[in-house]
C-alpha cells in the first residue's frame, strides 16, 4: 500500500460512461437506438503474430469446424434429435479458438457455453459432442449432463463448467494454485466469463485471490453486449472490462473478438506474464452475439442495424479473406477445408445416434467414488 | 377463461402491483424481455423501469437489495431466473432475510420465486427443488403451489406476508396446468394444506407437480382394488400444515408420502416424525416414502425418467402399504 | 499424554500433511496466526506458505479453489473461521463440488471444515449447526465428531476420500474434551456409527456435542428405574450408519434422536422415515425427537440454555418414551 | 460503452503494487518490516469545512463517547459483566462519526461492527448498549443477539448488520433504492466495510448493482490495515481501495481516517453527489486498528513501530488540538466534557445491569410476526 496522501479524489470513470442517468437506455425498447460503444471497433487488418502456414490453417480449420459442428447441432435440435439448451458462439469463435491455440496443452482450461471452439482445440471430437448432446451412455458424462459440461485434467487438462456463472473464476485461480503447488508453475489456467458473469461476486472474489496470489490465471470476458436480453450498460458502468485491471492490480487487455490474430496474441501476452510469475490477466475481447441466448430465444431485442454492423465483421470470413490476402490460401483450398469436415460430422452424428442411451439405473452410479467406476470412460479422454 | 399456471403467476404479480405500490419486481431479464419464461411479461410496458427492474448477473445482490427494500417498507418480489441459482443468495435469504425479525424485530417481507423442478430435460442445474434448504431455516416461509388457484391465490398471500417467502413454481405446470380462475381478488393462506381427493384406506402427502401423479395413482387404487386413498396437497411447506396430514393420519392409519427432491433429509423425514409424535397409536403401517433418489438430477430421457417418481411407482408402494 | 478434541484436530491435519505432499491448507488467519481457534497453530512454520495459504476473506473463493485444485489432484483442507460463513460458499459446495463426479466422473477430494455449534454465547452467526443443508445434498459426505479419537480418525478419514467431506468440530468441545490418543496411525472410517452405551430398553441417537448429555440422562435413567439406554453416536451424518440405527431400533423397539440443530428438517426426520422404513414392525412407541426449537440460536445465557437441549430435557423425554 | 478499440494495454497497477512476488510479506513474521503503505499518511492541519462551533464541540463529544463507552465496554468485559464479541474502534472513532455526521437524520445508516459512534450519532443511548451487551430483556433485539447487531429504521434510519461481511453492501444500496421508489431520492445511504470485506463478492455485487442503478449510496471503506491478523497485501494487491471506484464508474476519493473533518467533508462531498443524481461513492478512509481483532486478541502480529507511528495520531487527541488550537475549546472545556461523560456512562451501565435478563422463553417468540410483539420496542427507538 502506498501512503493515502489527503483526500484524492479519483475521477468517477477514466472513459465515457455508458449512460448519463438513472434511467437506462434499453435498445430494444420502442424508439431507442444502439447503445454507444456496442458497435464493432475499427476493422483493422488482421496481423500474424508469427505463426507458421500450417499453424494458421490450423486456427482456420477449428475456427471452421466450430461454426459447422453448431450448424450441425442446431439442425439436430431442429429436428428434435437433442434435446437441452443449445448455446450457440456464432461470431464469436475466434475467441475460443484464439484463446485456447493460444494456451500450451498441460495449461489449464475450463470452458463457457459458448466455448465448444476452445474443446475442439484441445482434442474434443466432434463424436464426443454428438454422444453428449444425444445423452447417449458413451458421452464424456453417461448422458447424466448435457451441453459442454464436461472435462477431463490428466489428458485434455480441462475442467468442465456448471451452470452457475463466475464459479470457474475461483475454481480455475484454484487449479493454477495447485499446479504451483505440484511443482508445474508453468502451466497457466484460463477460463471465460461473459458480460452478464463479471457482475457475479466470482468475477470478483476469484480474480482478486488470484492477483493476490500472483497466480498465472488468465480471464477472457467475452464481452458479447448482451446477457441474455440484457445490454452491458445494466449490467455495468464501465466502457470496457479491462478497466477492472487496475482494481486487482492485474494486467488487463481490451482485444477485437472478431480477429483470432489479435486474440491469439493477447493470449499469448497473458500466457508469457503467467510464465514470469507476473500474475493474472483480464482480458477483454469484443464482439457481438450473433444468435438469440439459446435456441429457442428470437433476440427481438438486438436492434438489427447492430446485427448488420457485426455480420460485416464476422470472424470467420474475416480471417478466410486474411488467409488468402496473405496467400496462405485459396479460396478453394478454404473451400476443401469445409468440404471435409461437412461428411466427418454428418458421420460422427449418425455414429452418435446409433450408440445406445444409458440404461435407467445408471442414474444410481457414480454420486461418490465406486471401485470399478472410474471416469474418463468416453473414448476420446 | 381459463387460466394457466404461468399465467396465474403473473396475475398475482400484476393485481398486486396494481394494488399496492410498494409491490416491485427485480431480475435478470425481466423487463424488456418479460423474464426467461415471461411470467413478468407487461409488466415494464405496464409499471415503468423503476418498479421493473432488470438487474446484473448478481443474486446476492439481488435479494440483498430486495432484503434492503423490504426492511424500509417495500413488498419486492424477486425472481431468480431458475430457482437453481438461489444457491448464490443463499447467505443472505438464510442469515439475513430468516434471522432479522427474531434479531431486531424488523420483518422482511419479501418473496423470492423461481422455476424449480424437473421433468424438461433441464440436467443438474435447471431441474432442482430446493426447498428444503430453506424449510430447515426458521424464519423463511416455503410454498410450492401445485395449481393455477393456488398459483395466484399462494403468491398474493406471499407478496402481502409480513415476513420472507421463498415460492416455488414448477416449471412443468407453466403450461400444462390450467383452470378457470374467479373474477374477484383471492388469497390461499399460507400454512394450509388442501386435501384433493376424501379417502379413508391410505394417506398421500405431497405437493407441486407430484400431485398429479399422485392422484393418478390413487385412482388406479381404487379402480384396482377399491382402496380410497386420501390424496393431501401440502401446499405450503412452512409453516408445515401439520394438524391435516396428522388428522389424515389418525383416520387412514397408513400414510406416505411422495416428493420430486431428493430422499435423504427431504421433507418426508419431517412428516414421518410428525406423524410417529403426534399419531403413532393410529398407524397401522409404516410412514413410506416415494421420492427421487439421491443423486442430482441426471440429463438424459431415460435417466431422468428413471430419477422421478411417477404414478406407476406411487401406486407400487401404495399397494404395498394398503397390503400392510 | 492426554489429547484435546482441538488438538486431535491439529495432529490429523499435521499428520496427513507430513505424510501426503498432495494435502494443503487455506483460510483466513490460518497461517501466522495459526486459525482463530489455533487449530493450524504451528503449520505456517513447519510446512511453509507454499501449503499454508492464508486468503483474502472470500469463502466463494476459498472453497471455489480448494475445488479447483482437488480437480488437479490435490487435497486441500479449507477452514471456515466459523462455520456458519459456510453459507456463502454454499453454491461452491453443493452446485461444483457435490456434483462434479456424478457429471463427469472427476472426484473432488476435499474437506471443508470449521467450527459449529452453540453453547459459547456466540450468537446466531457464530453458533450455527448448518448440517441438514448438506446431509440434503448428494454427492457430499457430512462427519460430526463428539470424542479426541474420532475427531482425529474421522479427519484423517476425510482428507483421504476421494468426495468432499464437510467436517462439523463442535467449539464447545475443543478444550473441554480430551482422551488418550494412539501413537499410532488410525482413521475412523466415514458412514459408521459407534454405539457408545449398550442398552436394552431404549435407544438414543445423537452426535456432536450432544453425546454428552444424552450419556448422562441415560446413566440417570439406570440409576432412577434401572432403564437401559443404548446410546448411538452417528459421528457421519452422511453417509448414515442406518443399519446401526435399524438395529438398535428394532433390539429396544424405542428411539429417540437429539440433536442441537433446530427441529423441522433436522437429521430426526430422516431417523424416523428409516425407522419406519425398516423396522416398523419392531417399535414399541414412537421415535422421539428432542432438539433445538425452530429458531436462530439466541445470544443471551438465559435464552441460548433454553434453546439448547441438555441432559434434564432428554431424560424428561426418555422416561416418556419408557413408559410409553 | 466505448468503442474497444485495438489491443489495448492498460497498465498492471496505477500505482505502485504491495508486493513484487508471490511470496508476501508478512509483518508479524520474524525478521519482517513494516510494509510500505501501511504508515501514517503526512500530518497534514485540520481544516474546518465550515462548521460552527457548537458543531465543532458535539463532534468532539461524540468521540470522546465512543471512546469512553468502549473503554466502559471494556472493564465490563473484564469483569465478566458482558460477554460475546467486543470489537474495538480505538483510533478510528473519526470515521464512524465523522461519517454519520455528515448525514442527515433520514439518510439512512448501517454499522459494522466498529461502529458504535456512527450510532451514538444516530441517537442511540449508552444504556441501549450496555443493556445489548449484556442481553437484558429492554435491550434492542430483547437479549437475542449482541453487540451492535441491531437497528430501528422507523425512527433512527438505521439498519443493523450481521456478522456475514459485505452483506450490508447490496442491502444498503437495496434501502437506497427503496428511498427512490418511496418518492425518497433524496435519502443517502451509508455502510462501512473493512480492508478484509472488501474482498467478498457481495463488495463487488453490491457496489455495481448501486452503480448500475445510479443509487445515492456510500459506502465507506474502513483501511485499518488488519483483517483480523491479516494485511491488505493478502487482501488486494492495489494500494488503495479507491482505485476500484473506476472499475465500477463511480467516484471514490480517500481520506486520513485519523482526521474526523477531512472525513465529515468527504462524506458530505458524496452526499452532496448522491443527493444530485449522481450515484454512488466509494470512501476509503485510512487508519490502524489500535487493538487487536476483539477482546481476546493480543495482536502480536502487529509490530511495535507501526502501533507507535500510529499512536501518534490518534484522531481524538489530534482533533483536540485542533479544537484548542483554534480556539474552540480549551483543555479544561474537552476535560469538562469527558468529566460529564463518565458518570453518565457509570449510571447507564448500573442501570443496564439491574433491568432483567429475557425469560428464557422468550427464545421461541418473534420468529414470524406474531401480533401484539411488535418492533421497536427499546426505549431509544
Ligand atoms: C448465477 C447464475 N445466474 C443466472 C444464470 C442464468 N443465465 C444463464 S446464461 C445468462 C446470461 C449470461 O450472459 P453473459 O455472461 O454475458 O454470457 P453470454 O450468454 O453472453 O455468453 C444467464 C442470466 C446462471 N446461469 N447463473
Ligand atoms: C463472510 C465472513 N467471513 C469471515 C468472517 C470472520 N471475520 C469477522 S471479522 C473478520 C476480519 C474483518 O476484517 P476487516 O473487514 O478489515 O474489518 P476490521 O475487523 O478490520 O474492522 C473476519 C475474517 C465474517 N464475519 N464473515
Ligand atoms: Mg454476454
Ligand atoms: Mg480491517
Amino acid at each position: 500500500m502506498a501512503a493515502a496522501s489527503t483526500s484524492r479524489l479519483v475521477p468517477a470513470a477514466t472513459t465515457k460512461k455508458p449512460a448519463a442517468s438513472g434511467r437506462v437506455r434499453r435498445p430494444g425498447a420502442k424508439g431507442a437506438g444502439i447503445p454507444k460503444g456496442m458497435m464493432p471497433p475499427p476493422d483493422r487488418p488482421l496481423v500474424n503474430p508469427g505463426l507458421s502456414r500450417a499453424q494458421l490453417l490450423e486456427i482456420h480449420r477449428f475456427m471452421r469446424l466450430n461454426r459447422m459442428l453448431e450448424d450441425k447441432l442446431t439442425a439436430l435440435y431442429r429436428q428434435g434429435r437433442i434435446s437441452g439448451g443449445l448455446y450457440s458462439s456464432l461470431g464469436q469463435e475466434a475467441i475460443s479458438v484464439g484463446t485456447a491455440y493460444a494456451l500450451a496443452p498441460d495449461d489449464l482450461l475450463a470452458p463457457m457455453i459458448r466455448n465448444i471452439g476452445s474443446m475442439l482445440v484441445r482434442g474434443v471430437t466432434p463424436l464426443d459432442f454428438f454422444q453428449q448432446y444425444m445423452g447417449r451412455y458413451e458421452s464424456p458424462t453417461h448422458g447424466k449432463d448435457g451441453t459442454l459440461h464436461f472435462g477431463n485434467v490428466e489428458r485434455l487438462s480441462i475442467i468442465g463448467p456448471i451452470s452457475h456463472l463466475g464459479t470457474l473464476v475461483p475454481v480455475m485461480a484454484g487449479a493454477a494454485l495447485a499446479a504451483r503447488l505440484r511443482g508445474e508453475a508453468h502451466r497457466c489456467s484460463l477460463t471465460y466469463v461473459g458480460d452478464g458473469a463479471t457482475s457475479t461476486g466470482y468475477f470478483h472474489e476469484g480474480l482478486n485471490f488470484a492477483a493476490v496470489l500472483k497466480l498465472p490465471f488468465i480471464l477472457v470476458v467475452e464481452n458479447n453486449g448482451y446477457a441474455y436480453s440484457t445490454t452491458c450498460d445494466r449490467q455495468f458502468r464501465v466502457a470496457s472490462i479491462a478497466e477492472r485491471g487496475p482494481a486487482y492490480g492485474v494486467a488487463s487487455e481490451s482485444v477485437d473478438g472478431t480477429d483470432v490474430l489479435a486474440v491469439y496474441a493477447a493470449t499469448q501476452r497473458a500466457v508469457q506474464r503467467g510464465r514470469r510469475g507476473e500474475g493474472a490477466t483480464l482480458l477483454e475481447t469484443r464482439c457481438l452475439r450473433m444468435q438469440g441466448h439459446a435456441q429457442h430465444d428470437d433476440m427481438r431485442y438486438v436492434p438489427k442495424a447492430l446485427l448488420e454492423a457485426w455480420a460485416k465483421r464476422d470472424p470467420l470470413e474475416r480471417y478466410e479473406r486474411f488467409l488468402v490476402a496473405s496467400g496462405h490460401a485459396t479460396p478453394d483450398t478454404l473451400r476443401a477445408t469445409a468440404e471435409a469436415i461437412a461428411p466427418e460430422l454428418d458421420a460422427a452424428a449418425d455414429a452418435a445416434e446409433k450408440c445406445p442411451p444409458p440404461s435407467p439405473e445408471e442414474t444410481l452410479k457414480g454420486v461418490y467414488k465406486e471401485e470399478g467406476y472410474e471416469a474418463p470412460w468416453w473414448p476420446a479422454a | 377463461m381459463t387460466t394457466t399456471y404461468l399465467e396465474a403467476i403473473r396475475q398475482a404479480i400484476w393485481e398486486e402491483m396494481e394494488k399496492d405500490p410498494s409491490v416491485f419486481v427485480l431480475g435478470e431479464d425481466i423487463g424488456a424481455y418479460g423474464g426467461a419464461f415471461k411470467v413478468t411479461e407487461g409488466m415494464l410496458q405496464k409499471f415503468g423501469e423503476t418498479r421493473v427492474i432488470d438487474t446484473p448477473i448478481s443474486e446476492g445482490a439481488i435479494v440483498g437489495a430486495a432484503i434492503g427494500a423490504a426492511l424500509m417498507g417495500m413488498r419486492p418480489v424477486a425472481e431468480m431466473q431458475f430457482i437453481d441459482f438461489i444457491s448464490c443468495a443463499f447467505d443472505q435469504l438464510t442469515n439475513f432475510a430468516a434471522k432479522n425479525r427474531y434479531r431486531w424485530g424488523a420483518g422482511v417481507p419479501m418473496v423470492v420465486r423461481g422455476p424449480c423442478g424437473g421433468g424438461v430435460r433441464g440436467g443438474p442445474f435447471h431441474s432442482q427443488n430446493p426447498e428444503m434448504y430453506f424449510v430447515h431455516t426458521p424464519g423463511l416461509k416455503v410454498v410450492a403451489p401445485a395449481t393455477a388457484y393456488d398459483a395466484k391465490g399462494l403468491l398474493k398471500a406471499s407478496i402481502r406476508d409480513d415476513d420472507p417467502v421463498i415460492y416455488l413454481e414448477h416449471k412443468f405446470l407453466y403450461r400444462r396446468i390450467k383452470e378457470d380462475l374467479p373474477k374477484d381478488d383471492f388469497v390461499v393462506p399460507l400454512g394450509k394444506a388442501a386435501v384433493r381427493r376424501e379417502g379413508t384406506d391410505l394417506t398421500i402427502v405431497t405437493y407441486g407437480a407430484m400431485l398429479y401423479p399422485c392422484l393418478e395413482a390413487a385412482a388406479t387404487l381404487e379402480k384396482e382394488r377399491g382402496a380410497k386413498a386420501e390424496v393431501i396437497d401440502l401446499r405450503s411447506l412452512l409453516p408445515l400444515d401439520r394438524e391435516t396430514i396428522v388428522a389424515s393420519a389418525r383416520k387412514t392409519g397408513k400414510v406416505m408420502v411422495v416428493h420430486e427432491d431428493t430422499r435423504t433429509g427431504g421433507i418426508a423425514g419431517e412428516i414421518a416424525a410428525t406423524i410417529n409424535e403426534e399419531a403413532f397409536d393410529h398407524l397401522d403401517g409404516p410412514v413410506l416414502r416415494v421420492t427421487a433418489p439421491d443423486t442430482p438430477v441426471p440429463y438424459s430421457a431415460p435417466l431422468e425418467d428413471f430419477f422421478l417418481p411417477n404414478a406407476v411407482k406411487i401406486a407400487d408402494a401404495a399397494r404395498k402399504l394398503v397390503a400392510y
